[in-house]
């Protein structure tokens, strides 16, 4: 068996129970899953407590890399992420032209707005966002809450509060708590969200079972998850887009 | 640099450190999220007390029917998992739930509401056992004087005040410690519901370990101070019934 | 002088058992037990270790439950309960201060605190603790406890007071001393029932006796009667001190 | 369908609903996370309180020159928050800790060992205090008769069995309910290192509030259960002080 | 017949106080004492309430701290610990049952148990406790209790047996046994210092008396002389049941 890390988002989105049965089929290999925020799970990797991470935070990963603690990056899929909000949508963000414009919207009229505020791949990319905004400073606002914790709980406080939200679309059609609270932007290719796989370096940590990382890897990046992934739907929606280069 | 197997205490020393630095710069945002944790908690022990220790007093100068069942499931309720309490309380207080207009969802009041659900079983079973014990010394006396039944719980409180005290720096201990409950009920919002517990669970996760071991030698220092101070007021262990 | 009666009105008494009968699991420890307290006077209790003196009183005084028969009294029992007193073998100490333990009958009648603790020091003067008022009950000296438990069953003013061996602890002077209270409560009205193993006070203070034997009354009658010519052997050997089974 | 302001009180409604569902279907995952549960939590219970109840007493019966301030941080460290403690351990086990090589990291034995840290405290003050009362009565005696050290300690133990439980019963009450610590050195691995806790919160953190609230009534359920069985087993109510 | 000396070889006696003091948070309780218990016989420790009997008592045992001066025995202090034994004035009662209890000595010394058990029911019967053997010794009588600790103290074959107020819950018959008993342990060579208000039994007892008055030694001599021809003033008195000051 082997251990890997993975992000919060990407276990709520329920796929790790569509893909772990068929890799214990396919391979006969137990991929023990451990799931935990973005930092954690770098640190995991770099402490070598686990074989392998599959995080997406393109920053942190290259820094990750650049310091010798994984072997190489390999993309395996992507999804977006979302805005949530209010049903009647008080912002009026649905109909904006951009992501731009929909944070600038929610801003102007100072509705409430919760933030992972975990340095999760999550929330830089949503700093990022409002960065591209020109709204950085946004987090001393008194309407703006940082969170600070995994997408479900952010979620769960964000029903609580029916607040806007940015989230990972699979998260968000996996979440059962959603209150009054609708999906109302999407589609801007900023939004997009990048997984990718990154096994931890065994030059680093000899006990790693680089054998079957790379069993994993190329099972991952193959036809059957492609098929697997390709066909996950939730209430008929697609979640991820597999993407990896053979 | 190679890490010789030790680079993980370094980070228990950088964490010391860290504590050191946040203490002693007086860290602004630090003394919000302590002064935060100790209103909640204490606030919660002071109202948990209030209701746990004349209840614990009351099972056990009562005799009734279901007598065995109330105290094991009481006992048993120590056990509540806080995440669980959360819920039900995020339940109850969310604008969709019953108490949804009082608007406390993420406040401290919430936070509050939560904690005192967890502690009183443990209050009320720990002053419970103490009591029994006291009670079965004064049981004859009392009878006999002809207290009633307030004025015997009053006398095994006050009498049993030191012993008692225990149970409530148990609760204290378990609030002050406690994170699944008030993460949920409280949201952990940056200056508005952020604990102690809560901002090191968020340095876990971001991977700051030295950083949320640092925050932990603060709360650690920061019960150790509360329990020494009550101790002192109270000179448990200058006489040993007294 | 000491007060003490504080409602002097209506007795509570007589008081009535009627095959009274206390069990510990099942297992009979007294009776069943028939008697009746009259009146004035005081009532010894005598018998040998382990034959039913404690247990008798304490069905008296309702704290030990009556599994057969009845105990009553001439009054409610929620009347009763607050005027009888009762003084235990082995006393009971509050852990408090020697002057809020003898003020703690009077507070629990509803007597202000700074008034219950006033009197309290005066019978705990009366009763020779008033050097230790100050101190916490429970390290007084053996004799000390026991004076402390009779001013606290004796501030309220009971009908009634129930002594378990009250002077065991006590030497000669403190002996003749309580004796002397004694007289006292009992010329003011109140009833007393007294255990003792000491036969010398027991001709001193009786003027009724029960006589305990195996849980049950033996025998009974006025002390005169008792003393001078007992009707079973059993009481005549314990009156010489001897065997008794 | 129109939520009528208590659409809240479905969701407790359909957790017990849940709860029946899981418990009648006799569950397999349910089996398994329920056995984990408890055989980690019991297994802490009697390592803490092998240590923690001779502690308590060992403290009782000797004077030392900080035995006010030991007490006082015994005390306080009753509140070890335990996502502290799960740092802390996991960085002695990590693979780069200094005990990384015996491989303990995410599996059964690394939780017993967070929860044995989190439980020992507690039981060893509400022990404490328990056996303080009875040594205050003892203290004459035991001394009178000549018992060594161990003896003493044998004794209070023994004749202090039933006020005991009280403190075992509180630790396994911290224990099963825990969270923090057991996610971060247990990992919350399906089939391996899931029990109640982290499945409850795996589930919250979904939304699936009816489903994590079926989890928590099977947890509370199974507090209740233990704590009969242990008040019947050892009789606890039959007598007050026996 | 109960066997009761384990080691009679080499006594841990004389006893010796020297300017012997007790206080408690300072204040002074008792001291200072000089005083030296040797060979054999009985002495029998007078005075009224509260004189510090107790407290003298509890100093040669070991069980209140010496302040000042110094308590010593022939033999170091932890061999002289195990050969001695206490009878205390309010009986202190394990949490176990009687025939548990009067074994405990035996087993603390090393006995195996269920020697310990059979020799302790012997003992509890020779006490009269044969019927309360399984009785949990907390709801003893009160005269039982007094019985057990007694044997609790013999059973072991103390060098030195202290009693306080042993027979002060006693019947007279009860009374008379355990003089019995203790007059064989004598006989046997055990040393004995016993406390008691009842001057008949003092008489009866005593070889040696020491008379206490506010803490202090005030009178000590042989029996005889003390009986008939008292020194001090107030000894005189206390032997008159008066008042002592
Ligand atoms: N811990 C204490 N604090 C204050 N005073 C104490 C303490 N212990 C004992 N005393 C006092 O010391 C005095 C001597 O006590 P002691 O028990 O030796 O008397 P005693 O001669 O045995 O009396 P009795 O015949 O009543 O048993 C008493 O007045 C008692 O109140
Ligand atoms: N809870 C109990 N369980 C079993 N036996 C008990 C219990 N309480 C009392 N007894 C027994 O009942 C008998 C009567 O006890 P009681 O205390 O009334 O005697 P007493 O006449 O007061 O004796 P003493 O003169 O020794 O004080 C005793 O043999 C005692 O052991
Ligand atoms: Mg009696
Ligand atoms: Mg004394």
């Amino acid at each position: 068996d082997i251990k890997l890390a993975v992000t919060t988002s990407f276990h709520n989105s329920g796929l790790s129970d569509v893909l772990l049965p068929a890799i214990k089929e396919d391979l006969d290999l137990t991929v023990k899953l451990l799931v935990v925020g973005t930092g954690q799970a770098l640190r995991l990797g770099q402490a070598g407590d686990v074989d392998a991470i599959l995080v997406h935070s393109r920053q942190a990963e290259e820094a990750f890399l650049a310091a010798g603690y994984g072997t190489h990056r390999r993309e395996i899929m992507y999804n977006d992420f979302v805005l949530i909000g209010p049903k009647d949508d008080p912002a009026g963000i649905q109909h904006a032209a951009n992501a731009t414009e929909a944070l600038q919207k929610i801003a102007q009229s100072k509705q409430k707005f919760v933030s992972r505020g975990d340095d999760s791949g999550t929330h830089k990319k949503e700093r990022a966002l409002w960065k591209a905004a020109d709204l950085a400073d946004v987090s001393g606002q008194s309407w703006y809450r940082a969170a600070g914790a995994g997408m479900g709980a952010t979620l769960n406080t964000a029903s609580g509060m029916n607040a806007y939200v940015m989230a990972d679309r699979a998260s968000w059609l996996n979440f059962g708590n959603k209150g009054d609270l609708a999906l109302l932007f999407a589609g801007d290719p900023v939004l997009f969200n990048q997984y990718a796989f990154i096994p931890v370096n065994p030059e680093l940590h000899p006990h790693v079972k680089t054998a079957l990382v790379e069993k994993l890897e190329n099972w991952l990046t193959g036809a059957h998850a492609e098929q697997l992934i390709s066909s996950y739907k939730i209430n008929g929606e697609l979640l991820f887009t597999f993407n990896a280069k053979p | 640099m190679k890490c010789w197997g030790f680079c993980r205490m370094n980070e228990i020393t950088q964490g010391l450190y860290e504590a050191a630095r946040l203490i002693f710069s007086l860290d602004s945002d630090l003394l919000e999220i302590v002064g935060l944790s100790l209103r909640v908690t204490l606030t919660a022990v002071v109202i948990a007390s209030a209701i746990g220790l004349p209840l614990g007093a009351w099972l056990v100068i009562n005799r009734f029917r279901f007598r065995r069942a109330t105290i094991a499931v009481m006992n048993a309720l120590m056990g509540l998992p806080p995440v669980v309490v959360g819920l039900l309380v995020y339940m109850l207080l969310s604008r969709s739930g019953p108490f949804g207009v009082l608007d406390l969802l993420f406040t401290p009041t919430a936070m509050i509401i939560a904690q005192v659900i967890i502690i009183l079983p443990l209050i009320a079973s720990i002053s419970h056992q103490t009591i029994r014990d006291l009670w079965a010394e004064y049981h004859d006396l009392l009878i006999s004087l002809g207290a009633s039944r307030r004025q015997r719980i009053m006398a095994l409180l006050w009498d049993g005040r030191r012993a008692l005290l225990t149970a409530m720096l148990a609760g204290f201990g378990r609030g002050i410690g406690e994170v699944g409950a008030i993460m949920i009920v409280g949201g952990n919002i940056d200056h508005s519901t952020r604990v102690l517990t809560t901002a090191i669970s968020l340095e876990t996760g971001k991977g700051n370990f030295a950083f949320a071991m640092g925050l932990g030698f603060v709360l650690i220092g920061l019960a150790v101070a509360v329990n020494l101070l009550i101790h002192t007021l109270s000179r448990t262990e200058r006489a040993s019934v007294w | 002088m000491l007060q003490t009666r504080l409602a002097p009105a209506d007795s509570i008494l007589p008081l009535t058992l009627t095959g009274a009968v206390a069990k510990v699991y099942g297992k009979t420890i007294a009776g069943p037990i028939d008697l009746q307290v009259t009146g004035h006077g005081t009532t010894i209790v005598l018998g040998p270790n382990g034959s039913g003196k404690t247990t008798l009183l304490r069905l008296m005084h309702g704290l030990q439950r009556v599994r057969k028969g009845s105990v009553t009294w001439a009054l409610p029992d929620t009347q009763a309960r607050l005027r009888q007193s009762y003084v235990f073998q082995s006393p009971i100490m509050m852990r408090r201060r020697v002057a809020d333990s003898i003020a703690y009958p009077l507070i629990l009648r509803g007597m202000p605190r700074k008034q219950a603790r006033a009197k309290a020091i005066e019978w705990a003067q009366e009763f020779g603790l008033g050097a230790a008022l100050d101190r916490p009950a429970p390290v007084l000296s053996g004799g000390e406890k026991q004076k402390l438990s009779l001013a606290r069953a004796l501030i309220s003013g009971p009908d009634i007071l129930f002594l378990d061996e009250p002077c065991a602890n006590l030497d000669g002077r403190a002996t003749r001393e309580i004796e002397t209270l004694l007289a006292r409560a009992q010329a003011g009205g109140t009833r007393i029932v007294m255990s003792t193993h000491d036969m010398g006070q027991a001709r001193r203070l009786a003027s009724e006796v029960v006589f305990m034997l195996g849980g049950k009354v033996h025998e009974t009658g006025p002390a005169q009667d008792f003393f001078n010519g007992p009707k079973t052997p059993q009481a005549v050997a314990f009156i010489n001190g001897d065997i008794v089974e």
